[in-house]
């Protein structure tokens, strides 16, 4: 089994902590992973990505020019990582910043989440990041959803563990996003 | 076995570290390496050490020399530039033997340049950018794991050889994150004959670098000479995919990580590539590959840089006997295995075919 | 009479000129720009007396004032 | 109706990569507008240090060479020397001058080189991600005083216009903040002053600029900017130390 | 008939290297004093600095480690944190300690660091043969000032008693002079002082000596050490700067 | 010609420096090179120039970055120590392609050393001692008319590549006198159109080597490798009895110049040696040598050092294809003609016969 | 009564113990010693009063005090 | 034409001014000349010496291991170079410093000289080393005797031109002591 995968938005968004808590969660599961951040030159706002990468052998990069999967959380990251994105491959977008009419690539799966809406519905709209990565990892399969619930206690600084039923709640609400279409 | 944890490059040098009972550390910040004094300052007082964030790079590489020369287990961090200024530290503590590990979490050059990965160090790291005949081992990483298990290897190499050991790494290798396993350090034991600790019971010791009456500096040059060949014996490097390989690719640290994945493509692919991964840079495994050379002709050196290391592997299997081709990478972007893999098709066509 | 003009694109929501109007004639909106900040705004443009104090302090230079 | 106030043309008009709330940006205005005011620019030589504001060169309208981190006084004089009638002004934080330069700036004020410094004291390494600065202060927490500055261990938080002004050669030495309005004005008119002693040749000047970094701080902008009136005002006096006559 | 004055134990027995006349000798003496005094031989760590002290290492009968020019106090700083209950002490002329390691002099008392310092002010270069140091004084010739120290193009002769007392980690800050047996009584007073406050654990402390260089100044033993007295007190005047109690 | 004048050898480069129209010098302290800024103190105010002894190398070299930037000619020097503290200076100039004359007038190392002749700094000469990829024409005078000439030309290399020039000498060349002959020195124009002026009724310009755009830093890497490539046509060596010769000594600088009265020994006792003394270090004259070893097949190198030189004639010649042998005395004790006559011997000997 | 004494083979004929005398009883002679230089002497011993001054003066520790 | 000669002394002996003399009278003789002065550590008062080395052709070594005269101004230079002297070669000894038993070299000529009787003759003892210089001139022919006169213009510094006649004065000397015996 191997899986790669690029997660970007501006920094507030959380794309680092997506990264990880994926990266924990195939841990988990005995498996393999790298992960690798990229910042920008701003220390605020600014643009941010990682690759997460998950196998079951040794892993040899851990970044990756064309990914299987990428993961866009705002325009300009649909813009650069869009078309990198490996023919079979998987684009899952945040429907909220994205227009649909910017999602045009051939050859792969897209997938759009209105992560806002969903985030609003189970608490506040700061775990949109967790909708999506619920969602990424259903469609994907790439570990199983328990797993990735499981992540978040090493992943999450002691700080905010009281904030993990509500981060689970939106990591389901992304799966059932995904099963269930709405 | 310990359970594995998933930390980041640099935080594991800084844990390697303080397990192989480095208790000060001394270090001015700079990008991509801030983790290993962040690190340090948070976990260093737990174990009653000693973190100083100095004024700059050169106060850090002197205390550095002060702290090293009671004994006590020591270490300092930085990246390109700030390496750059310890230069003239690191030519003092080896002229007068003090231990010491210097981590080079190298970044993009010359001059600011940027903070990504590169490989533009390597003839720094390798040749002593300070002034003076002096070498120090060079230890090249190329996963977490490694960056954790090969600082402690670091400390006991350094006051084994009563010289600095310089850890190469770079962005890569301190920003990602990977599990690594933890291991017992069992700590050697090293003569201290020669430690300033007060001269109590015994003759006064003298901790120096200057040379003043005839032949006197020549026979210590020679005698520390003796000493970085004597190194070879602690001589590492890794290969994959050697049986039956027709092109031999020498890379180190991060870009061999890399090329992990390539020469995997290659071998799926059906191109007769093997890897050869140096671990030590200094000393250079040059009698591996000169071996190597007997049986397979054509090498290729793939680096960050506009070609440093390709020089060792030429007096390795030397040039005008074999093949050696290059692809030079140097900082500003990092190539995917990909990349890589076109790059190494070239070669390989153009001379196996 | 005097008034004074917003860069939106320009503006990262800090809030510093909000802090300077003598006159508390500014807030942050919830409107967020194309670059994710929400940004600054003036609702009673009239009572502005162009003192130019929330464009001193605006470190992004979205501010012009007229007067 | 006139505009009263708008962008100085010595800053070029570009969106600005500092974190929201960070003061480095009305620094920057204040040193442009200078420019404009005594009509330097085309005679400017700016001197880009390294810390948040390195990327100086993109935001001024005028000649800009880049100094390795801590130098930029020592590049400066080698400028000013061989450039004795342009205007030369170097811009630099407190990572930059008070730890690793601080040879450089003590020596070139000793000196009473002809150059006008800009020393933008945010008491933290901003641009490396929030670490302690020699200006850090006591108890401040930073990442790597995660227990806050002691001051037994990390030494104290160091007053640069202090000792700058205790050398015979520095002509004008004093400290600003653009925390609030009239702080900010104040800031100009010593900002003014040190321009006039450069351009009259009187020698020597410095401004430290107290300023807020919300991100390194982990504060709000508002937060921020309050903290530099209750906390780092009072025990970084503001005023002019030297040379304020004229 | 008793000896009543002998060469101090701490000093190890052989000639020295010094020019005749050379005020480093009597230095060097004193602190072998203060050693025996205090009876911390044993636990005595020495950090040599480069200049005409180099040899310190032959002189002192104690632990001696050389550290790079300028760099002392950086030295310091690693053995006395490695080593707290050692006696720790630094000896730097002036061009290693004003010039090149301005930075580390400043930041080693800023932290408060638990050494010693002697620093020795004899105006000028000694080692290299007489060049300018950041002490030379106005005037004076030396070998790259060969038209006399200007103040315009070469700053000013600095005063480091006074800039280190302006920080508030330095513990003990005092100036001495050994130009005649008054003021040799007076620097031993001095010194005593800031070896207690190592021994009692209560922070940094500075002595600087002002010091004859015959060879370089051109003069005779006699005519040099009058210039202490003539020129140099005058411009760096003796005394205790801080923590003159106890 | 003009009258020959006996000088030393350090004040031939600061003459040349000031007829070749340098105006600022910035420097600091240290033996054996100090007759260059003193030079430089007394004499540049009659022309106009600036002297600066500056707090420290660093200080100095970024002076020297700063007046450089703005086009002015101008130079700093030191020794071993000094040049190991300028590398994070040169890193940059290298980076900002900013020219600048560089002298240093080696001493022994490692660390405090000593003040003899010494050749350990060839590789941080030619390697680049500080971070990155870069590097800087290196000149290796073997005389105080070279000194003068070279100095001279260094300040036109420079300024041709906006790159900086190290001129590499020792403690014999700096403190040996010797007449030389003054040359008139023509000037040669270059464009200044990178200049720091004052954006006075033009662009305003900038001068920096910090690149952070997604692959900027790595075309911005090749164009400097592709212009140090360019540099090639630069090369300058002399032979001395190449016809005939069946064992070519290779050797620069100050032993290079010993090595003339050896090898005329050799010649008279009928051994046929060759000498071929590089006069730019970097770029090295490969080609030129390994066009020799198609015709003679002995080489040795000759080094006040432990062996560095030794690996650009092995990759010149080919080690594993012609014989290399060495010769190393490190710095401590000058050898003499007559002890370098009974080295060659030995090798000769073992060699030819 | 008081006596010093001179380890001639140190004495670099400096004269700075000749200055430190309050009695003015030392002079450096014009005889040399192996090092090539002229050494300090004492000629008229009875009126040394063992102050010191002399050795506490003499950068070489050439002369030991005996009272 | 070749010759090389080591000279040696304390500090405060003129050694190094005798080395120059003699090169920029082999310069006057349009000979070339190389000169390579050796310190101590010592400012004043330490050892000091040069090797001054004079040929009609291109010179190549400006150092000597064994050379072919050395003048010896003191005990410890008559240690350390009179050994090194080759074999013929001439030794140069400044009786005044140097008792005659200790110079005891086989195959060599030796030349004793009472420098400091000699300069005091004509002047005083400062000159002992012109006195010297004047001799080995005379002795070894390197150069001419008026070369060497008329080398002390460039060799001195302005300030010194005064003492050029009591300079020449001594050299006369010294070679007169060489053709005389007194
Ligand atoms: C030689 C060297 N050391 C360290 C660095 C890393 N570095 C970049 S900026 C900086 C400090 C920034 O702090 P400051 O000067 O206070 O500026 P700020 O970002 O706070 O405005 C440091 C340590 C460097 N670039 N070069
Ligand atoms: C990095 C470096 N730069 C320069 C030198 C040369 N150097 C040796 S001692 C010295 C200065 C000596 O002056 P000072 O410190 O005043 O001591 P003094 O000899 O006067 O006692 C210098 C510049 C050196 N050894 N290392
Ligand atoms: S100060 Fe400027 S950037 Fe901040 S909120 Fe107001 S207008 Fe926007
Ligand atoms: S110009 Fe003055 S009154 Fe108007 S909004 Fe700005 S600060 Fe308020
Ligand atoms: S990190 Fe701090 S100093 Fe830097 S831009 Fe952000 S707020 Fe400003
Ligand atoms: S040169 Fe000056 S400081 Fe050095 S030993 Fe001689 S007199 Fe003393
Ligand atoms: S002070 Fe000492 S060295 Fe100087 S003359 Fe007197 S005894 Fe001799
Ligand atoms: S002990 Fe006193 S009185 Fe006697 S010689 Fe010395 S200084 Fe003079
Ligand atoms: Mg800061
Ligand atoms: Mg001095």
């Amino acid at each position: 089994m191997y899986f790669d995968c690029i997660i970007a938005g501006f920094g507030g968004q959380g794309v680092m902590l997506m990264g990880n808590i994926l990266a924990y969660a195939a841990m988990a599961e005995k498996k393999k992973a790298t992960y690798m951040p990229v910042y920008g030159v701003e220390m605020r706002g600014g643009t941010a990505n990682c690759t997460v990468v998950v196998s079951d052998g040794e892993i040899g990069s851990p970044i990756i020019q064309r990914p299987m999967t990428a993961i866009v959380m705002n325009l300009p990251s649909l813009e650069k990582f869009g078309p990198r994105v490996k023919k079979g491959g998987l684009l899952v977008v945040n429907a909220s910043l994205v227009p649909e009419k910017e999602v045009q690539f051939k050859g792969i799966k897209c997938l759009m989440i209105p992560s806002r809406d969903l985030a609003l519905e189970v608490g506040n709209e700061r775990l949109a990041n967790m909708v999506v990565l619920g969602a990424t990892v259903r469609k994907s399969g790439v570990v199983d959803l328990k797993s990735l619930k499981k992540a978040l206690y090493p992943a999450l600084d002691r700080r905010y563990h009281k904030m993990i039923d509500v981060n689970i709640k939106a990591m389901e609400r992304g799966a059932r996003f995904v099963t269930e279409g709405v | 076995m310990a359970e594995a944890e998933f930390i980041k490059g640099n935080e594991a040098i800084a844990m390697g570290a303080i397990e192989a009972g480095c208790r000060f550390y001394f270090g001015y910040p700079i990008t991509p390496q801030n983790d290993i004094p962040e690190y340090m300052s948070r976990h260093l007082p737990d174990v009653g050490g000693t973190f100083i964030q100095a004024e700059s790079e050169i106060a850090s590489i002197n205390m550095l020399l002060g702290a090293s020369s009671t004994g006590a287990r020591a270490m300092t961090s930085s990246s390109s530039p700030g390496i750059s200024l310890k230069q003239e530290g690191i030519s003092y503590m080896c002229g007068s033997q003090i231990p010491g590990v210097i981590v080079n979490m190298s970044r993009s050059g010359p001059g600011l340049g940027g903070i990504d990965p590169s490989q533009g160090d390597y003839f720094q790291a390798t040749r002593g950018g300070g002034h003076g005949d002096y070498r120090t081992i060079v230890l090249a990483p190329h996963s977490v794991q490694e960056n954790y298990d090969l600082t402690m290897k670091a400390f006991d190499l350094a006051d084994k050889y009563r010289n600095p050991v310089l850890i190469l790494g770079d962005a890569l290798l301190g920003q990602m994150k990977e599990p690594i396993r933890r291991r017992k350090y069992r700590k050697k034991e090293f003569p201290k004959d020669w430690t300033m600790t007060g001269a109590k019971g015994r003759e006064k010791r003298l901790i120096k670098s200057l040379y003043l009456s005839e032949g006197e500096l020549t026979d210590h040059n020679w005698m520390l000479n003796k000493k970085y060949q004597s190194m070879k014996r602690e001589i590492m490097f890794e290969t994959q995919f050697m049986e039956g390989a027709k092109l031999v690719v020498v890379a180190f640290g991060s870009v061999a990580r890399i090329l992990k994945s390539t020469v995997q493509m290659a071998r799926d692919r059906g191109m007769k590539v093997g890897l050869f991964r140096p671990i030590t840079l200094f000393p250079f495994p040059y009698a591996a590959l000169d071996k190597i050379s007997h049986s397979i002709k054509n090498f290729m050196a793939l680096e960050l840089n506009t070609g440093q290391m390709l020089e060792d592997l030429k007096l390795s299997v030397g040039h005008k006997k074999n093949q050696v081709d290059f692809y030079g990478r140097p900082p500003g972007s990092i190539p995917s295995p990909d990349e890589l893999f076109n790059e190494i098709k070239k070669i390989y066509k153009k001379r196996i075919g | 009479m005097a008034m004074i003009k917003f860069r939106r694109e320009r503006c990262k929501g800090c809030g510093l000129c909000v802090l300077a109007c003598p006159k508390n004639l500014l807030m942050v909106s919830s409107k967020i720009n194309r670059s994710g900040y929400p940004v600054a705004k003036i609702d009673d443009m009239k009572s502005c007396t162009g003192c130019a104090l929330c464009a001193e302090m605006c470190p992004d230079v979205v501010i012009t004032v007229f007067k | 109706m006139k505009q009263t106030f708008k962008r100085p043309k010595a800053l070029v008009d570009i969106p600005s990569h500092f974190c929201p709330g960070c003061h480095h940006g009305i620094i920057h205005r204040l040193v442009a507008e200078c420019i404009d005011l005594y009509g330097v620019r085309e005679k400017t030589i700016g001197v880009a240090s390294v810390g948040c504001s390195v990327f100086l060169y993109d935001y001024f309208n005028a000649d800009v060479v880049e100094a390795p981190h801590g130098r930029a006084p020592a590049v400066a004089t080698g400028v000013k020397r061989a450039r004795p009638d342009n205007f030369v002004f170097t811009y630099q934080g407190d990572g930059d001058l008070a730890a690793i330069g601080t040879a450089e700036i003590i020596h070139a004020a000793n000196r009473g080189e002809q150059i006008t410094v800009i020393f933008v004291n945010n008491t933290v390494f901003g641009m490396t991600g929030g670490q302690m600065a020699p200006t850090t202060m006591s108890g401040q927490e930073t990442t790597t005083t995660p227990f806050g500055r002691d001051l037994k261990t990390n030494g104290f938080p160091i007053k640069m216009s202090e000792l700058l002004t205790e050398l015979p050669g520095s002509t004008f030495v004093a400290r600003a903040a653009v925390n609030n309005s009239k702080n900010l004005m104040k800031a100009k008119k010593l900002l003014k002053r040190a321009f006039e002693v450069q351009i009259n040749g009187e020698g020597f000047s410095f401004v430290e600029f107290l300023s807020a970094c919300p991100t390194n701080w982990k504060m709000t902008p508002k937060q921020a900017t309050e903290r530099v009136q209750e906390e780092m005002i009072p025990y970084f006096p503001l005023g002019v130390f030297k040379g304020g006559q004229e």
